[in-house]
């Protein structure tokens, strides 16, 4: 179990290290047709998950999750607090309810984080939403865990066709969220919490070792 | 882009800091959740009303607290509405056993984040229910939208509730108060220049020498259209045909009438809008019963405008009429 | 430049308009002498007080009249001292047997017009007086300049007289407390931008992308030195600093502060500042008794502030707390 | 006395329509170091007298010429209504005295203006105001009477000394009025008040016949 948790804290630990680094780019480009605040809203919020990260236990990965998720929430303000908060914790609820943290866990756990954050923001996919990366990310790293790839394979595969799909939405028109006011004007450019995930992504694929 | 700050970071934290001075007999603020409360708070036979929402809209919503008004804010950092932990340490101070009711302006976010607490304080044994507003009428309401946004025309919604809570109503009497008054109340905005959030540093966004975003949000969301500056009175009519297409104001009907300044706009342009207003609502056989020309919904350093209208019945003009006290004040 | 009006000759007029639809039941406006006055004129017994200088500077001074305030205020065209004719016909509008007091900011223009209007009134037998407001320490006064210039402390004059002349005290009186207050009142304001005035629709100057006009008069004229942009707490620093050297307050004593913007501030900005001003005042040993944070005094859509500090007495304290009720408000 | 009346009007009239035709040069040079509402004042204050040169009779040129002030005076706005009122009033005081209206009266009439302005504007020679036009121009219309040049000729003569003599004020440090406050930073740039004062003399050169 230690390995599990370990290896979660670390791919965590990368995620608010990507959202700390990226503050000004992220609020860049929330700023094209959103209100700017994406990088400061997440920065905060996983600033202190990367304090806590220094600070506590070892414990399971779902309560860690849990943990993360409640920070998460709590700290971080915009649509992102919600959101990124649903997800981690429908993440960390598949993750106690698993006895041990294996590929079709992790695809679960994903499936799950997806799902909570379609509930809670009353989204789909082509909403030109974080999801418009997430989703068919996963579904690549079911495809690679399937044909047996190794992690690494796996997660190079993943992390790229987030970072494809993040720049397609640039072609979708918005229909959630702050970006969704801009209608038409709102093509031309690509969602920044789908930039967002795949940019995570890319940073765990580079530091899987 | 020059602004008067010390940290973009600590920008709602220094003006929360200079609002709570400025009103040391009557406010409190409360660093760890971004909180500007009624120092006596509500008595516990009266409804206590929340309102969160980002910052960069002031007075909205920090210096709308105060006797017959709000009993706290705790907005989120600019343009971000506040996270959970801010909203539940608000409920938490602020509960009373009338209940507690939320004013949430219609943004994904705000009412992501007050859904959320909602569902948590209620397990704690409060009674919390909550107030959407939806006046702004640049954005269509349809079931393909998110819904029109919420912009100043909160103020109202604020004030009738607050006068409401103060005379001691029911929490389902405030509820429903705060509801007619946002169905009597519908706006819109234009906006001279765009924003520029403190930590960005520059404008959101570009308009030309002769440009305008007519429509536009109050967090610099884009509006209906761009189009060419006219006169004051062709603005007026612009936004005022807009509201009205979209509200049930008939000839011989009174309404308050607010002029609202976006931020950066000289309350002299605010008159020669509110004139131009005036009379073109008599032209219409509209009566302006009550008047606001001035800044109470902002988005940052904007220069714009938005005009609301509020249909009066003698009910909203009774609660409007309600005397209150805030940090915006003159003397 | 953008902004919201008509013809650029019409400014003025559609402005004080607008004024007097917004307060039909409180104020008159006379377009003859651009006059807004109380609708109801003082009463016999008690002096009138009358404010003219050029317009741009709102809410100075058209929306300062009202109870407990002016009675009148005939402003010229922006940045104009008004024309004699205004001046006579505001006087003679509201002349009372208890005589006319002017408020007149200490500008060339301005002193001329009501030196002249007063020696003509004077001639029909009115007992008229003025007070000259000089609280802007950008300027230093000696008998080589034309003295220091009268910015935002104005309203802590006028609110002084309105007060004793409201509770009918004679003219000498309501004089002495003119002259009491403008002693007591000390100023200094900085620009980020400059104002464009509507009939030239570009800026009077130009600053760099972090230059500031330190000590900047109200109709853009140049102040001590351009200088850059620091934080909020070092400008107050600054501007504290230059006021109080000029003023004789010491630790220990009590005063009021205003924290004015110049037209394009946002509230939000000037509770940032006003928070370090009062936070440097406590250290300096000096208490804020009553403070005063929004656009007072304003340099039509000038970006900047300006501090105004009043060192208070039991008098000036208490006259400065009387009601008084003017177009300016929330409610 | 009809002559010299006649010749009053059109004079007063070439320079009211200088005020008018420059409304925008003249707020223009005041936007300088001052405030930009000469030009706005000063027309608005001529266009009346304008209209009054119009509508009314021939009288005698210092009953004209008081009507004249004491339109400029009740229309101007800023610091220009009462020193241009004054200016007037003087000249229409010395002009109603005076038997007849000949080249020492002019002179006289001149005079009593600048002393006007001095005592209304308590400033002097060298601050930097209109005065550094007038004065001169007044002192050569002067010696060019002496020397009995034609009336064409001495006008001329003034005309050119009143031009170089505003462009002269650039070097000066403004001492009085709203150009002071800028201090040593009003050096560089004439006086708006002594342009204008020039520009009229131009004009009323150019126009005599
Ligand atoms: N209804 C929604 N459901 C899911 N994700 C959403 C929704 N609305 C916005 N988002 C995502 O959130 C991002 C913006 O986050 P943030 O800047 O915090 O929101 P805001 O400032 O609009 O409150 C968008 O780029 C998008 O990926
Ligand atoms: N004290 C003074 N005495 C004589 N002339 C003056 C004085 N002050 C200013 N002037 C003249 O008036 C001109 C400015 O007029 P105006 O723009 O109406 O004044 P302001 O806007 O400063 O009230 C100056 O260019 C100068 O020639
Ligand atoms: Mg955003
Ligand atoms: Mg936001
Ligand atoms: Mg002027
Ligand atoms: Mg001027």
């Amino acid at each position: 179990m230690a390995d599990t948790t370990d290896l979660t804290r670390s791919i965590v630990r990368v995620m608010a290290q990507t959202a700390i680094d990226n503050e000004e780019y992220f609020g860049e480009l929330d700023s094209i047709v959103g209100d700017g605040d994406l990088g400061f809203s997440l920065a905060r919020g996983f600033e202190v998950v990367a304090q806590e990260l220094n600070t506590t236990e070892d414990e399971d990965p779902g309560a860690f999750l849990r943990r993360v998720a409640i920070l998460i929430t709590s700290r971080t303000g915009g649509t992102s607090g919600p959101i990124w908060g649903t997800a981690f914790l429908r993440a960390a609820t598949v993750a106690s309810a698993a006895a041990r943290i294996d590929r079709p866990t992790v695809i679960a756990m994903l499936r799950a984080a997806i799902e909570g954050i379609k509930a809670r923001g009353k989204a789909d996919l082509g909403d030109k939403t974080l999801l418009d990366a997430l989703q068919p990310g996963v579904d690549e790293l079911e495809r690679q865990f399937t044909r047996d790839a190794s992690d690494v394979e796996a997660i190079r595969a993943t992390a790229r066709v987030m970072a494809q799909q993040a720049e397609a939405t640039a072609t979708l028109q918005a229909r959630r969220g702050r970006a969704s006011y801009a209608g038409p004007r709102s093509i031309g450019s690509p969602d920044p919490g789908a930039i967002v995930v795949a940019y995570m992504m890319r940073a765990v694929s580079e530091s899987w070792k | 882009m020059k602004r008067f700050m010390n940290e973009p970071a600590d920008f709602v934290r220094d003006m929360l800091e200079g609002v709570a001075l400025a009103n040391p007999d009557t406010l409190e603020y409360v660093p760890e959740f971004n909180l500007i409360r009624r120092k006596a708070g509500p008595s516990d036979g009266r409804v206590s009303l929340i309102q969160g929402s980002g910052s960069g809209h002031e007075p909205a919503h920090a210096m709308l607290v105060g006797p017959g008004m709000l009993d706290g804010a705790c907005p989120g950092d600019v343009f971000a509405a506040p996270p959970l932990e801010y909203v539940l340490g608000a409920t938490r101070s602020l509960r009373t056993p009338a209940g507690v009711v939320y004013i949430v302006n219609n943004y994904t976010g705000d009412r992501m984040v007050f859904e959320m607490a909602s569902e948590v304080v209620r397990a704690e044994g409060i009674d919390v229910r909550t107030v959407l507003v939806d006046d702004d009428v640049a954005v269509k309401d349809s079931t393909y939208t998110v819904g029109r946004r919420g912009i100043a025309g909160n103020f109202f919604v604020i004030k009738a509730m607050g006068a409401a809570a103060a005379a001691g109503a029911p929490i389902d009497e405030v509820v429903r108060i705060g509801e007619a008054v946002n169905a009597a109340t519908r706006s819109m905005g234009m906006a001279l220049t765009s924003c520029s959030p403190p930590a960005k540093g520059a404008p959101l966004f570009a308009l030309g020498e002769s440009e305008v975003e007519l429509g536009v949000g109050i967090h610099g969301e884009p509006g209906r259209q761009r189009t060419t500056l006219s006169s004051a009175d062709q603005t007026v009519e612009v936004l005022l045909g807009a509201i009205l297409a979209e509200h049930d104001v008939n000839r011989g009907d009174e309404v308050a009438v607010m002029v609202n300044g976006l931020g950066a706009t000289p309350i002299n342009e605010l008159y020669i809008l509110y004139g131009s207003a005036h009379k073109q609502l008599r032209e219409r056989g509209i009566q302006v019963r009550r008047n606001y020309v001035g800044d109470y919904c902002t988005s940052l350093d904007m220069a714009g405008v938005s005009i609301t209208v509020v249909k009066l019945t003698d009910e909203i003009e009774r609660l409007l009429s309600e005397p209150a006290q805030i940090p915006i004040r003159v003397f």
